[in-house]
């Protein structure tokens, strides 16, 4: 896992600002983030809910409705958020495939969803559409659906939650991408078929070399395929390591607490799960300081007045926590 | 930059800010008086220049066609046949027509007829074909078909026949012309409606709804309706002018307004001839103040569009 | 599907049962008579014998049964006022030029309609926005009439292109079509327009955009299907009238079309034809509705109206 | 039915022929374009009865007569001469030799036998039926109370016809110029019903006949070679077109598609001085029927009161603009006295515009009615741009010179007539168009059971006089009979007559002899073109 | 547990029609009763039909074949009042939480609907408790005038849980409600339902896929598999002892969120194609997949039995033994 850094970088994202204008207010979704990805990689982006991360994947690939305050994008060395709609276009879907998080409303309802996915490869391949039509049957099938062929000709609305997922899935696959950007692929997936789908993307990787960024909420699945992992909260990057480093050596609080937010399968059905008490700042507001102090049992002064600057740990692992500084009390080791 | 300005200023943290900070300070409150929907809709609306342009012509245009007439000393109907057809002057500011009358004073007295009847007019539109087109979308089955065949047969009668009839039994009149322009008016509202319902009855909101307990009424004022509300607008927006010139077509039968009193659209008409002689005054005005209503309800629809739809960001 | 056919094909024919008997008691109730075309001194007699001769003195239930029973045989006679025509023959001969001019009307509305409601939907309070604004206001605001004599006074008498009027070559079409389908152009123009503007917003927006597709694809596969429910539901209404000509456009361009028959057919009381036009009328009326629920279905496959509902 | 058949097919042909037709007709230079406006009603003479049909029957066809080039008086045409007997009661028309029906059949005194009494048939259900009331016993057969051999209407061989009137009819010669009249071919008519309505089965016998009929496009006429006057005519042919609109058919006539039109009303006001002007006077009037038994029209001297008030002139000078001739009285001009003066030139002149006058016989009338106040008087009229306006200044002429607020009625054409021949209308326009060359045309329309009447008007004292001038043989003292009958008649004020109509046309230079009478139809017997 | 059944299904179907040939059997026959105060849980591969039977239980589709009672009375039958006061005891999360909110409702509004169909909160108390269910979903009271869109995924899920709860019903079906949420805040969620059901009695039918939270939450979990209900026991006794090929398959799947274990784990992968609803396989719908299947298993249909006391099964392994 470590020689992922050394491999050939992708893409680069460095210090990115997202921000919606509403009504009363701007509404801060990303608020610099900064992370790397290397070729054949996977990023895990993990988080509260809300806190930005799908604003932040759909950025990089320039489909938010506002397009980034400031901070860049490169892809294989380009800017990203500079270039004309025409040079993303044929970037789009050919070299980073996303996967919505929506399925039922990403989906267009009255087109059949194979010709939702091959549309892809036609556009991107210039192949015979009956080629198209054949490599696409084969991705639905890879994605775990049954009678493919004939499926291929029915609606959106006609599958479950789970398939439409799926689809998404295909749709985003089938095209090969140099990057695959999945926001939250598995969370409407039954275990068997979620297993089935980071074995495909696991396998792909191999094959083709594709670098992964994933973001969900299953850590167990973050466990399986995860070779680094951001902690993003409120907009910001919480804390960044190796998926060995945040699930074992995690330094910052809020790491701690959403790692213990997860039910034992062992566990007593009598005793509460343990939450991150209280709920996320406003983010047309944010405050000024940690946006975690709120919620955090070792929150000082400082925490409410500065944000905490980076700590790097090593070359893969950092955080922004004041308990860092050497001035903080120290405290118990956050993980046993 | 900020991480390096942050950074640097890590160094200049007070060391006696390294303290826990006590529980209570961290619960920030912030309290927001929550507005209603339509309080929303409206600044939205307000906020679209062109929107606002919109109404404030509408209302010049009502103001004109109540005090417009009185502005001059002619009045809409009284001739001087020795100054028929002079061009626009002092005296006669939009000229006059071939009966000597002054075109600035009947075409703000017809303002008055020509507003109200399109407005009643998308009104009723609005009323019916809304109610009826969303009833039938949303039962759908047999009571769709039903209603739409109802539709089919007021739609496939002979307009003018029905409208011959109307005429003999009521006799002519403003209130005459209201009901002729209602009995197929709406159809096509209805109609389009009733496809925009068949489309959305099925999505998730609607059934979510259903799970609520929602009364099909409900369903369809909430729900539907509102995420019909841009083929809505459009039509109504577009009934107006259409309203204005099926009033001529209607005074032709002897339906409409009887002389001497003036409607826009029959001014139109009357003026059709100028096209060759070039006393252009006598229409030119009249249609140049139909497309100004036009021009305004159509900014203020696609206004108020714009600010019933919460997507549409500006 | 073919039991929907087979029975909205039922409702059909009684829809047109409804539709001609109330029209043969409007027409019968309507004051005027088939017999006072024009003011000429016809004396009592001659009138009593025209009367008979059809049948006008019959009680009216016969009057009915008779009707209907050319109404199924599509057998009307000759027309009360062009006394030596067959209503039937009136019709066929007007109509290649109503449905030409009508074809060539609809391409345009549709076409221009599209194109120009897509644009400014894609340039949202853009210049080409207010440019299509203006063509509408400009279709609707000044009907067709007008539009038509200003052609005539203005375009025809400037481009020899233009003939003045009458019908022939296709280029007799151009103006007339023009006039006819402006105000249609506009009504389908701000229709696209506002539908496109709230598809546009759609979630699967992003997902085509995401797939890479370009500008073009993405609007014409993706948005513009969605957004074409309430045009196609205009189209419906505007097919029929379409089709059976516009009476003061073919009147002004001279076009021997059967607009003239739908209205003057009325106006003089012309009672077999009043009868044929009707039918004729809600005839193509009723099944552009039909159409236009089966496109429905085309167009949304959430939309199944042949189908009991789940 | 095999003939039904062969029609149908034609009809398919034509619109392939179309384009070539278009060209053929600008390539002839020798044939007369204009406008008929319309589709003939029928090219049936009995059956047509309106200007659309006789317009064109006139050159397709012809009578017993033939009105002259350069006065409305009958000249022979398929009649060679004719007899009338002592009594005025019958006339003998021989027939000329070698007159052919298109179809190369000769023309019969059977024909026009066959023609007249189908004409009086009640089967044939014609409306102009009553022009063959002149015959004995034809009004008896029409009405289903006498026989059809009791039409007294005779061919003694088959050049020879005999005719015996009802009444000594003095015009009868140029009632038989009359569309109406006009014979048709026997088998023809007996074989199929729509004979006429078709290129294929129609037969015609006039100084022209029919090459083209594309419906509501044009009719196209060449000069028929077997005319018996064939050699005088100089046109090649003749093409009418259907153009409605007269604006687009002035932008025809200007384009030079059209060698004829008819001026657009809204440009009457400069055309009429134009060198291509064709302005003369057309029999017919242009008046207001007052409901005599309707409050207060009941009055007379509230109808002179309004008859005074009005001011014919101001309406002809600014709105119709065609120079028409002011109505003093109800027979138009262009019906010549036995003396050759015009009947309106030798009539009294009524009711010249003169406010004073009126205002005082209102007060007169008023006072007669113990009328406090006028009870409120509505002008209807059917709608038409100009029948609007002219409402609308004569409901001003009225506020000024009266002080009456008349309140203004529109309605279309079938609801209109239907109320005014119910005499539901108190006061509305109307109009008279002349069929015939005689003034008891005119005249005839107020007897007391006539259905033109519609003002419920009645007076005995007239309509004795119009009964005596049927019956009168001698020409002068029957034109003294009708000149009393309209001074009556006017006296009486049933109704306003407003002015008399003109034919306003644009001739183009080239166009010579189109020949337009008061009565009667474009006649292109005599036209030529430069 | 011997309680007050709450919701009886009894053979539940739900075939949709493709087209003349083709009927999805969505849901073939199932039967399970839900007791008062209890939770359901109802996991399965993706696609087998649980929204489905969600969906019919709630009525939003009519049933193919069985019957659903509530309380007794058939759901499908239900009308005026009645109906009324079904839809207010009786609620349903949904599980595309961004398509069954009205894009143009404000999110106060969204949550308000339920209370104002019922009319049972003042103007004024209205919107307090529009706040207070914001709050207790982990939102904030200023997101009461954003819409749907402007939300992320999990914020729309929680709008959607403060609707159901709005009404405070007896009966919650919860199709897969905290899937899109992030672990804090499900576990926020997970123990708001059970303070819920412990103060208010309330009963849910759980709907999920991550079984680890069906097993914290559920009393019993009912496991489906291509329109069937194939195992339905205790959840203690579900993990501890569970008897259908397809339930091993399924816990054998979980995975842990602990890289170290990730590494060096087995799983039992399932081999061959999932079979499709339209034409399911004969016999027992899981054979073409089971490892353990037999001969009988593609002839006949297993019976629905009583396994072990408390825990039916439906597979031939377990045929004739309980007696
Ligand atoms: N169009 C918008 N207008 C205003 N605010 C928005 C908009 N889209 C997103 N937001 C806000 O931005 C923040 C980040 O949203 P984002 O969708 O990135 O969250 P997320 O991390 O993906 O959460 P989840 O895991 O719930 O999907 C949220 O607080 C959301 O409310
Ligand atoms: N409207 C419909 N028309 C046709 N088939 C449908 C329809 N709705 C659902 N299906 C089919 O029914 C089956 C069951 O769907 P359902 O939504 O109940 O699955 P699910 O168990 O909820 O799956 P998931 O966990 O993926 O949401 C699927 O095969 C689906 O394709
Ligand atoms: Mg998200
Ligand atoms: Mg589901």
């Amino acid at each position: 896992m470590a020689e992922a850094t050394t491999k050939e970088l992708l893409l680069e994202v460095d210090d990115l600002h997202v921000s919606f204008p509403t009504k009363r207010g701007e509404v801060q979704a990303v608020r610099g983030v900064s992370f790397s990805l290397s070729k054949g990689e996977t990023l895990a982006i993990v988080g509260e809910s809300g806190c930005g991360k799908s604003v932040t994947a759909q950025s990089l690939i320039r489909l938010v409705s506002t397009p980034p305050k400031s901070g860049s994008i490169r892809y294989k060395g380009e800017e990203l958020t500079t270039k004309t709609e025409k040079q993303m276009q044929k970037l789009r879907g050919l070299e980073m495939g996303m996967i919505f998080q929506d399925p039922m409303t990403s989906l267009n309802p009255v087109i059949t969803v194979g010709e939702q996915i091959r549309e892809g490869l036609l556009r991107h391949h210039k192949m015979p559409k009956e080629e198209a039509t054949k490599e696409s049957i084969e991705m639905l099938r890879l994605v775990g659906i049954a009678d493919p062929d004939k499926r291929m000709k029915q609606y959106p609305h006609q599958f479950s939650g789970g398939m439409r997922q799926r689809l998404m899935i295909a749709m985003a696959l089938v095209c090969k991408p140099d990057i695959l950007i999945a926001d939250e692929p598995t969370t409407a997936l039954d275990v068997t078929i979620q297993a089935q789908i980071i074995e495909l993307f696991q396998e792909i990787q191999r094959k083709t070399g594709v670098a992964i960024i994933i973001i969900t909420h299953d850590l167990g699945v973050v466990a399986q395929i995860a070779d680094r992992i951001c902690v993003m909260y409120a907009g910001k990057i919480a804390e960044t390591g190796t998926s060995y480093e945040v699930f074992k050596e995690h330094r910052h609080p809020y790491t701690e607490g959403i790692l213990k937010s997860v039910p034992r399968m062992d566990g007593n059905r009598d005793v509460p799960l343990i939450p991150v008490p209280g709920t996320p700042p406003n983010l047309m507001n944010p405050p000024v300081g940690c946006p975690f102090y709120m919620r955090c049992d070792y929150a000082m002064k400082v925490c409410k007045e500065v944000a905490p600057p980076r700590t790097d740990c090593n070359e893969s692992h950092y955080v922004h926590c004041w308990l860092q500084d050497e001035r903080a009390p120290s405290i118990q080791q956050l993980h046993s | 930059m900020e991480d390096r300005s942050q950074k640097k200023s890590a160094s200049n943290v007070p060391d006696e800010w390294f303290v826990p900070l006590p529980k209570e300070e961290q619960r920030e409150t912030v309290h927001h008086k929550g507005d209603s929907y339509w309080r929303d809709v409206m600044q939205r609306l307000f906020a679209n220049k062109l929107a606002t342009t919109g109404l404030i012509l509408i209302f010049l245009l009502t103001i004109m066609a109540i005090i417009g007439p009185m502005l001059t000393e002619h009045t809409y109907r009284s001739q001087s046949i020795l100054n028929s057809n002079t061009a626009p002057n002092g005296t006669y500011w939009f000229g006059t027509d071939e009966l000597g009358r002054d075109v600035f004073t009947r075409v703000w007295y017809g303002a008055r007829v020509s507003l109200f009847i399109g407005l009643a007019a998308a009104l009723i539109e609005f009323i019916i074909g809304v109610a009826y087109g969303g009833i039938s979308g949303y039962r759908g089955g047999k009571i769709d078909n039903v209603m739409m065949r109802i539709v089919d047969v007021l739609y496939g009668l002979p307009y003018l026949l029905v409208v011959v009839l109307l005429m003999v039994v009521m006799g002519p009149g403003l209130f005459t012309i209201i009901i002729a322009l209602s009995i197929t008016g709406w159809i096509g509202m209805a109609r389009l409606v009733r496809g925009q319902v068949l489309q959305l009855k099925n999505a998730e909101y609607v059934l979510a709804s259903r799970v609520l307990g929602g009364s099909n009424n409900r369903i369809i004022r909430k729900h539907l309706l509102p995420n019909t509300s841009g083929p809505i607008i459009v039509s109504m927006t577009l009934t107006v002018p259409t309203a204005i010139f099926a009033e001529a077509f209607l005074s032709f039968l002897g339906l409409g307004v009887q002389a001497p009193v003036a409607s826009w659209g029959t001014m139109a008409n009357d003026a059709l001839g100028v096209i060759q002689t070039g006393y252009w005054w006598r229409l030119f005005f009249p249609a140049f103040f139909i497309s100004l209503t036009m021009f305004a309800f159509n900014v203020f629809g696609d206004g108020l569009r714009d600010a019933l739809d919460p997507k549409m960001r500006k | 599907m073919l039991k929907f056919i087979g029975k909205r094909f039922l409702w059909m024919l009684v829809t047109l049962w409804v539709i001609i008997t109330v029209t043969f008691v409007l027409m019968r109730f309507a004051p005027g008579s088939p017999l006072d075309v024009d003011d000429v001194g016809m004396s009592e007699q001659a009138r009593a014998n025209m009367m008979a001769h059809y049948n006008l003195d019959q009680p009216v239930i016969m009057q009915y049964f008779n009707y209907l029973k050319n109404a199924v045989t599509f057998d009307f006679g000759p027309s009360m006022v062009t006394r030596s025509r067959e209503v039937s023959d009136m019709l066929a001969s007007g109509f290649p030029a109503s449905l030409q001019l009508g074809l060539v009307t609809l391409v345009l509305a549709v076409i221009s309609g599209i194109i120009l409601g897509v644009l400014a939907a894609l340039r949202h309070n853009k210049m080409i926005d207010y440019v299509t604004m203006f063509i509408a206001i400009i279709g609707i605001s000044i009907p067709n009439f007008i539009q038509a004599m200003l052609f005539i006074q203005y375009i025809s008498t400037q481009f020899d292109f233009f003939p003045t009027a009458q019908w022939g070559t296709w280029r007799h079409a151009i103006l007339p079509a023009l006039a006819l389908a402006s105000g249609p152009i506009a009504i389908i123009a701000r229709m696209t327009r506002s539908n496109m503007l709230e598809v546009l917003t759609e979630d699967y927006i992003k997902t085509a955009k995401a797939k890479g597709l370009s500008n073009f694809q993405i609007v014409v596969k993706h948005a513009l299907r969605n957004a074409l429910l309430p045009v196609v539901t205009i189209l419906g209404v505007l097919v029929a009238s379409i089709f059976t000509g516009s009476f003061v456009v073919e009147r002004i361009f001279a076009i021997p079309g059967v607009g003239q028959y739908f209205v003057e057919s009325i106006t003089n009381r012309d009672y077999p034809m009043i009868m044929a036009t009707t039918i004729i009328y809600s005839t193509i009326f009723i099944i552009m509705m039909f159409i236009v629920d089966v496109v429905y279905g085309i167009i949304d496959p959430r939309i199944q109206l042949h189908k009991k509902e789940e | 039915s095999d003939e039904g058949s062969d029609s149908e097919e034609a009809d398919d042909e034509t619109p392939d022929t179309e384009d070539e037709a278009t060209g053929d007709s600008e390539a002839s230079d020798n044939v007369i374009v204009l406008n008929n406006e319309s589709e003939p009603t029928s090219l049936d003479p009995p059956i047509g009865n309106d200007q659309y049909s006789y317009d064109v029957l006139n050159n397709m066809g012809e009578g017993l007569t033939r009105l002259a080039q350069d006065e409305a008086v009958p000249e022979p045409a398929m009649a060679e001469d004719w007899d009338v007997s002592e009594d005025g009661l019958t006339y003998t028309f021989n027939l000329r030799d070698g007159i052919t029906w298109s179809n190369g059949e000769p023309v019969t005194a059977q024909d026009f036998e066959f023609s007249w009494k189908r004409l009086a048939d009640p089967d044939t259900a014609s409306p102009a039926a009553q022009h063959s009331y002149w015959i004995a016993g034809a009004e008896a057969f029409n009405s289903g109370e006498g026989d059809e051999e009791d039409v007294l209407v005779t061919a003694i061989d088959d050049q020879t016809l005999e005719v015996v009137m009802e009444n000594p009819t003095e015009f009868f010669p140029s009632i038989t110029a009359m569309p109406q009249l006009f014979p048709t071919h026997q088998e023809t008519v007996e074989n199929d019903e729509n004979w006429a309505g078709s290129i294929d089965t129609i037969v015609s016998n006039g100084p022209f006949k029919m090459v083209e009929w594309d419906h509501d496009v044009r009719i196209v006429l060449e000069r028929n070679e077997d005319y018996w006057d064939a050699e005088n005519i100089s046109l090649d042919g003749v093409q009418y077109e259907m153009v409605d609109d007269p604006s687009t058919a002035y932008q025809l006539y200007e384009d030079g598609t059209l060698d004829i039109v008819n001026m657009p009303a809204d440009m009457k006001e400069t055309l009429v001085e134009s060198d291509e002007a064709f302005v003369a006077p057309r029999a017919g009037i242009e008046f207001q029927r007052f409901n005599v038994n309707e409050e207060p029209f009941q009055n007379q001297k509230i109808r002179q009161a309004f008859n005074y008030a009005i001011d014919s002139q101001i309406i002809v000078d600014r709105i119709i603009q065609g120079n028409e001739n002011i109505a003093d009285g109800f027979v138009a001009y262009g019906f010549l006295t036995p003396g050759g003066d015009d009947f309106r030139d030798v009539a009294e002149s009524h009711y010249p515009y003169d406010p004073e006058t009126a205002l005082q016989l209102l007060e007169e009338g008023m006072a007669e009615e113990g009328y406090d106040e006028l009870p409120t008087v509505t002008l209807s009229y059917n709608t038409s741009d100009e029948h609007s306006i002219v409402a609308q200044a004569i409901q001003e002429m009225l506020v000024e010179n009266l002080a009456v607020d008349v309140a203004l009625e529109n309605s279309e054409w079938a609801v209109f007539m239907e109320a005014q021949q119910g005499l539901e209308l108190q006061y509305s326009r109307s109009s008279f168009l002349g069929g015939y060359n005689d003034p008891i045309n005119f005249l005839t329309n107020f007897t007391t059971d006539n259905p033109m009447n519609r003002t419920d008007f009645s007076n005995e004292e007239f309509d004795a006089l119009i009964d005596a001038s049927y019956e009168e043989e001698d020409a002068d003292t029957r034109f003294d009979l009708l000149l009393e009958a309209e001074a009556l008649l006017m006296e009486e004020a049933p109704f306003v007559p407003l002015y008399f109509y003109n034919h306003t046309f644009l001739y183009k230079p080239e166009v010579n002899n189109v020949v337009r009478h008061p009565v009667g139809f474009v006649e292109l017997k005599y036209a030529s073109l430069d | 547990m011997a309680q007050e059944k709450l919701l009886e299904v009894s053979n539940l179907k739900k075939h949709f029609t493709l087209d003349k040939t083709q009927v999805v059997k969505a849901v073939d026959g199932v039967s399970f009763d839900i007791y008062k105060g209890e939770t359901l849980g109802l996991v399965g591969e993706s696609g087998c039909g649980k929204s489905t039977t969600g969906r019919t239980i709630i009525n939003l589709y009519k049933t193919s074949d069985g019957t659903i009672r509530y309380k007794g009375n058939d759901v499908e039958l239900l009308r005026g009042k009645n109906r009324r006061a079904f839809y207010r005891r009786v609620q349903m999360i949904f599980q595309d939480p961004y398509a069954s909110l009205n894009p143009r409702m404000n999110v106060a509004m969204c949550i308000a609907e339920g209370m104002d169909i019922h009319k049972v909160h003042s103007k004024k108390d209205r919107l307090e408790r529009v706040y207070q269910l914001l709050e207790t979903v982990g939102l904030q009271r200023e997101h009461a005038t954003r819409y749907p869109h402007e939300f992320s995924g999990g914020q729309r899920q929680r709008i959607g849980i403060a609707r159901a709860l709005a009404l405070d019903p007896e009966f919650i079906i919860a199709d897969e409600p905290i899937s899109a949420l992030d672990v804090s805040v499900q576990a926020q969620v997970v123990n708001l339902m059970k303070d819920l059901q412990r103060e208010r009695n309330l009963t849910y039918l759980f709907i999920a896929h991550d079984l680890a939270m069906v097993k914290h939450i559920s009393d019993r979990i009912g496991v489906m598999y291509l329109g069937n209900i194939v195992e339905l026991t205790t959840s203690e006794k579900l993990y501890s002892d569970p008897l259908h090929p397809y339930t091993n398959v399924l816990l054998s799947a979980i995975p842990v969120p602990d890289p170290v274990v990730e590494q060096q784990r087995e799983r039992i992968i399932v081999e061959g194609e999932v079979p499709s609803p339209v034409n399911p396989p004969s016999g027992c719908v899981f054979r073409t997949r089971c490892p353990e299947a037999m001969d009988i298993c593609a002839t006949v249909k297993p019976t629905w039995q009583e396994a072990k006391p408390g825990h039916f099964v439906s597979c031939h392994l377990y045929e004739g033994k309980n007696q």
